[in-house]
């Protein structure tokens, strides 16, 4: 079997190629790149998609893969702002929104776990399901976030950091130090690691899947709240990229598609290394083809140099 | 914003609706035409899906990159006003092109083309070439792109008001697929073989229907509609793929844009509100020069 | 036999698609004995130990425990009924931890709030897996290396600690020793006995006759599916053994 | 490990869910649905997407994926114009198609054989990297294939059945065939099943490895070119869901993502359900929110009856 | 010891980031004789094993095949000098057949265009694998069957047969028998002889002291990633053996 291993010291290194980014640019437009303003905007613009790569990252560390976030977002943000237009309590939208993410990720997990269908197929079926029904809530037209929500949630700061991604990133910490440290993230690796052994070891491994799937939902519920403060609209249309730069983030990161290793802290740099180059060419001025070609490119250099490091393997 | 005039080289952003697509494209050529005339430095952004969740990370980033201007392109009416207003309060002109926003704070001057009109044009030109009676559907690429959307809306509201005689079979969706716009029309003709006429709303729907016209030999019985007018969709309409286009003026939108911009970046008077017109172009007076004018420009 | 049984398979039947792993297979385990089930390589002796230790569901046939019918619908309620095993295949996970395999499914957690939210306690879990393995004279030379990196024998130590520090009626051992230096060999067929004398009942699966005669009171013996004969330890010979494997002999009618 | 196992029995269970579609949308509309008319498109429409899905059903077999078809695809395509309006040779724009694309395929064998760069990344970047490149060479417009490719090639027909259709089959029977009879097939399913294991028994599994990402390349090439034939545009914008219209279908097919197991046949069933479910449900007249909707639960259904043939597991 | 080696390595050092598996190892083997490499789990027989067949490679030190230095870089290499291998972790590919993993890296193609083309002989192929592992007393119950559903000595059985089929100069076995029968265990000594008779050099890697005084000509033995010991088989107690490999007694001095 061919798997890569994880080490604390390999996500140093991808951290290591973050940094280099990072001076790079700031070496290069030292008055655009490097202002708080700009680094404040990066850390805003990853925030939501950090929460959906964080429930990624506990899902293929099963060995599994979630293609409905993107899906399941638009559907709770809908959910949401009926919920919302019909009430008139944020708080009622928000419950809304995670309990419709956590609705359908649970359905992902029962599916998988005791459905035993292929991941990949069981979450693009929710896909086009949940986008379907978001389409037909809506009638295919974006939905407009309550004023209160877009104004308020949407552009409020702690110390100058918008909310929203202080949200994100105290989710996203539990998370990480939840997957290191307890029982749960210990069964979470022990079933993408040998799922029949987990099994044989007392490990109620599917109860456990729906409980992951469940979380991804969860968290893809949440940020479908978020995304919706923060654009004003539901999105209906735009969210058919976030499962694979959310994959790509989780793998950029160091977590094995075969599942058992992974980290959340390798993760959260694979999800700004393709922001930071992105944010990087275009205050460099490089036009969005080449920007395409560029951040293609570094992105398999970047892995490129961490998987060196794990030591060249024999031919 | 203030009106204070900028010293050393001005520097103006367009950020696109969407990248790599000949209306927005055509848009950046003709912009850059006048930026090259007017002296002045051009970059161009643009996400690569007509999506505000895309967009609005680039305005971010473009504003990072201080331009005393931006020309933009929308993607959505509400989404966008936060990041524009963080803009706005950076002295950065803002020039809005093709789409607009809802705050009327935004935007020292707006160039809009206005895609419910081009959709009533295009129904128009759809009841003129099928003689008013008949099936019609319309194929568009994603549910919820604003621009798009609003071509449907304008060509749905013209039908049901002044053309009883067409029976209107209602949108599929591409997802800007062009097998996928193929496997539609395949659909549709199987289920109704007197299909007489498609709106297809942009370039990608028009090709995938007109293949399956094709291979159908159905081209002469199923009248198409097209929008835009890059040379791609022009070709189509020559090669009779499609029996008329609705021609935006994106080229005209870039340049006028810059101009605008360059205007108030030196704190001379601009225009509040330029509308733009579309226009339907057939077979027939695809070479008159008022129409080769509106025609898109391939690259530059 | 006399005593009521511990554990009883009656009957059992097992095929997977057209190959017919168990054709009607006996067992019996008698509190606090060493059994010793051998048989021929493919003879069904680790699908009968899954079977019994609820990690495969039988087609046919009845288990008994203390003389009350069972179905073993999960590995969790054999464990429940106090029986734990040695896979064949050892069933680790590769990316875990020694510790980590030692406690799948029993994670010790911290004392207090934080357990309570799940905290897993690593360094008391990493001190008694190394204690455990060095019980069998298995040294870890690290603590937090995965299995995977680990030595065949080494692997097979974590497994055979881990299952007999948890079993509390019976232990299934299938082929424990197959990857064990002599030392350590020597070591698990001592940890047998004592685990029997604490009053767990021990199921060996071996092919190494010498460890059978060794450590065993009673030997089971599977051939083609089926159990065919049965012998106390101490009065069969070797020959007798072996002749019963290969079908030399068939013994079974005399039950 | 837990791998699901592909029997022959098996992929006949999934050709009877296709059956039982086909029967039923025949049953249905007759008159629209179960036309030759109908049928052929249905054939026509699959044809392309089969050249993609199968080289896929090879790179998914190593336990690898390849994100990038649709960017090469788009780029051959576009490279193989430039060279018919430059040339006026159909022929050479053909060679250029198939070699480009060949090109991009072995980059992507050599990185993920050679760097041991997990192939989603690689993928991921040469998806990013052609479609640029595409996107650089035409400036963003998209290119017009000549007239006499679009009229000749893309509208021939051999016995009624587009000439396009039988070049995909064909190459789809050989590969097939290739895959389940040759020592080619036989090292492919190595590498996939332990490519440990295959290294010591001697394969060459890097070499192997470089090969079947070219093949896959080999096949996004052509597929361009038949593209450029049948639609007469390179469609620069169009092709952003190949990739994961190709992975479902060598899933639903009974690929494992796991590698080592799968089956062309296989796949070709996967190409043609989604396929079919649209086709009947339009000519049914579902609204095409509820399509999207359906489809998604019949596609999960229909591998879960296929799953579920394949014995239950234990729990 | 006198002669050419056949096969000789010098102070074979890897490490495994931290953990060093051999510390200055060394071997050598003759033409025609069965050398058994014994140490506790861990010693690092395994490593060595898998360099001298150029899976892994050293992280210092010489090989030399006939006197002559060599460097393996990668399996073929090692097996275009004739040297074959059973890994302890068998290295089969579950998907495949008995024939798929018999053949593995030589598959038989069928005469003429078909097998220019690349076709298997499929039917050969498992006549030809059926036979071999007959040879050894295994049965297999079906010849399409993944090796993932055989059992574990069948899986054994497949890779020893194998590996002794292709051998031309040098077979490693690496714990061969572990999951064998008894009948079956015979059965691979014999062939080990059989082996040598021919002309193959053994290198028996093994836990069972009984095995190893039947049928080696010569003991190696690794502790801690060094040699610690050679005995002429014929010459040396089973105390000594385990002596060597405890760290009770130390040879090498003597060589
Ligand atoms: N999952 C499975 N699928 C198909 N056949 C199986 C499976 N598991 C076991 N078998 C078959 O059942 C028979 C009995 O296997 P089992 O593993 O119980 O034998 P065993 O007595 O433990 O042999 P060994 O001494 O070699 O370990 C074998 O012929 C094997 O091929
Ligand atoms: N891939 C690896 N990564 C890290 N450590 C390894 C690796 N392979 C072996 N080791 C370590 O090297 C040492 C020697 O291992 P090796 O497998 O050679 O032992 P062995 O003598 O074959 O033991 P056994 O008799 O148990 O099979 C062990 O401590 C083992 O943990
Ligand atoms: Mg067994
Ligand atoms: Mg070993």
């Amino acid at each position: 079997m061919e798997r890569v291993r994880l080490r604390d010291r390999q996500v140093v290194w991808i951290a290591a190629v973050l940094a280099v980014l990072l001076v790079t640019f700031s070496v290069l437009r030292p008055g655009s790149f490097a202002t708080s303003f700009n680094l404040l905007n990066l850390v805003s613009d990853a925030a939501i998609l950090l929460l959906l790569a964080t429930g990624m990252t506990y899902v293929i560390i099963t060995a599994g893969i979630d293609l409905s976030v993107g899906g399941v977002l638009v559907f709770s943000a809908v959910a949401a702002t009926k919920i919302m237009d019909a009430t008139g309590s944020l708080l009622l939208g928000a419950a809304t929104a995670v309990l419709t993410g956590l609705a359908w990720g649970l359905l992902n997990g029962v599916l998988v776990a005791k459905g035993r269908i292929p991941a990949l197929i069981v979450t693009l079926g929710t896909l086009g399901m949940s986008l379907g029904g978001a389409l037909l809530l809506t009638g295919g037209v974006d939905l407009r976030a309550p004023g209160d929500l877009n104004l308020g949630l949407g552009l409020a700061r702690w110390l100058g950091v918008p909310q929203i991604a202080w949200i994100c990133a105290a989710i996203t910490a539990v998370l990480a130090v939840a997957l290191a440290r307890t029982r749960f993230g210990r069964h979470t690796y022990a079933i993408g690691s040998n799922a029949e052994a987990a099994r044989r070891g007392g490990v109620a491994v599917n109860r456990h899947l729906i409980r992951v799937y469940g979380l991804a939902g969860l968290l893809a519920g949440l940020a479908g709240y978020l995304s919706l403060a923060k654009y004003g609209i539901t999105g209906v249309s735009a969210h058919s990229t976030d499962n694979l730069q959310a994959i790509a983030a989780v793998v950029i990161g160091g977590t094995s598609l075969f599942g058992g290793v992974g980290t959340v802290v390798g993760t959260v740099i694979g999800v700004f290394i393709p922001v930071v180059l992105q944010n990087g060419f275009q205050i460099l001025g490089v036009r969005p083809f080449w920007q395409q070609v560029v951040v293609g490119a570094v992105l398999v250099a970047a892995v490129y140099v961490d998987q060196w490091q794990r030591g060249r393997r024999d031919q | 914003g203030g009106t204070t005039t900028q010293s050393g080289p001005i520097k103006v952003t367009l950020i696109q609706g969407l990248a790599g697509e000949e209306f927005y494209e055509t848009m950046a050529c003709g912009a850059k035409a006048k930026a090259k005339e007017l002296g002045v430095q051009l970059d161009v952004q643009g996400p690569q899906k007509f999506d505000p969740t895309l967009q609005t990370p680039i305005v971010n980033s473009v504003i990072a990159s201080k331009p005393s201007a931006i020309l933009i392109a929308p993607t959505d009416v509400k989404a966008l006003i936060a990041p524009l207003t963080q803009a706005k309060q950076q002295d950065i002109k803002i020039i809005l092109v093709d789409t607009v926003v809802d705050d009327p704070n935004i935007g020292l001057s707006r160039i809009s083309s206005d895609n419910v009109k081009g959709g009533a044009a295009a129904a128009k030109a759809l009841a003129e070439q099928i003689g008013d009676k008949g099936k019609a559907l319309v194929i568009s690429t994603d549910p919820g792109v604003s621009s798009v959307d609003a071509r449907i809306k304008g060509f749905e509201e013209e039908i049901k008001a002044n053309h009883p005689g067409i029976s209107y079979l209602g949108v599929q969706y591409s997802h800007n697929d062009v097998s996928e716009a193929s496997k539609i029309v395949n659909a549709a003709l199987a289920k109704d073989p007197d299909l007489a006429g498609i709106f297809a709303t942009n370039l990608n729907s028009a090709t995938g229907a007109g293949s399956a016209l094709q291979q159908a030999g159905k081209l002469d019985k199923v009248k198409m509609v097209g929008f835009d007018a890059g040379p791609a969709q022009v070709k189509q309409l020559q090669d009779g793929v499609v029996s008329a286009l609705i021609a935006q003026l994106p080229g005209e939108i870039g340049a006028k844009g810059v101009e605008q911009a360059v205007a108030a970046v030196k704190g001379q008077p601009v225009t509040a509100s330029i509308p733009t017109d579309s226009t339907i172009v057939t077979k027939q007076n695809l070479n008159t020069p008022e129409i080769q004018k509106v025609l898109y420009k391939a690259g530059c | 036999m006399s005593s009521a049984p511990l554990l009883e398979a009656r009957e059992i039947v097992k095929s997977y698609g057209h190959v017919e792993a168990l054709r009607g297979a006996d067992f019996s385990l008698s509190p606090g004995e060493v059994v010793a089930l051998i048989g021929d390589n493919g003879a069904g002796k680790s699908t009968l130990a899954k079977i019994l230790s609820g990690t495969e569901r039988p087609d046919s046939g009845e288990i008994a425990v203390d003389g009350e019918p069972v179905v073993f619908g999960s590995v969790e309620e054999a464990r429940s009924a106090g029986i734990e095993t040695v896979y064949q295949d050892l069933a680790l996970c590769p990316d875990l931890s020694p510790a980590g395999n030692f406690f799948l499914g029993r994670e010790l957690l911290k004392p207090g709030l934080l357990g309570r939210l799940g905290w897993l306690d690593n360094a008391a879990m990493r001190g008694r897996t190394k204690e455990a393995c060095e019980r069998l004279g298995v040294q870890l030379k690290s603590q937090v290396a995965p299995v995977s990196t680990l030595s065949g024998g080494q692997r097979q130590g974590v497994a055979v600690a881990r299952a007999v520090t948890w079993a509390r009626r019976v232990v299934f051992m299938d082929e424990p020793t197959a990857a064990l230096g002599v030392l350590q060999t020597q070591r698990v067929l001592d940890l047998i006995r004592g685990v029997r004398d604490s009053g767990v009942a021990v199921v060996l699966i071996s092919h190494n006759m010498q460890d059978v005669k060794a450590v065993s009171d009673r030997v089971e013996v599977l051939r083609l599916g089926r159990r065919v004969a049965r012998f106390d330890t101490a009065r069969v010979s070797m020959e007798d053994l072996v002749g019963a494997m290969t079908g030399a002999i068939e013994h079974e009618n005399d039950r």
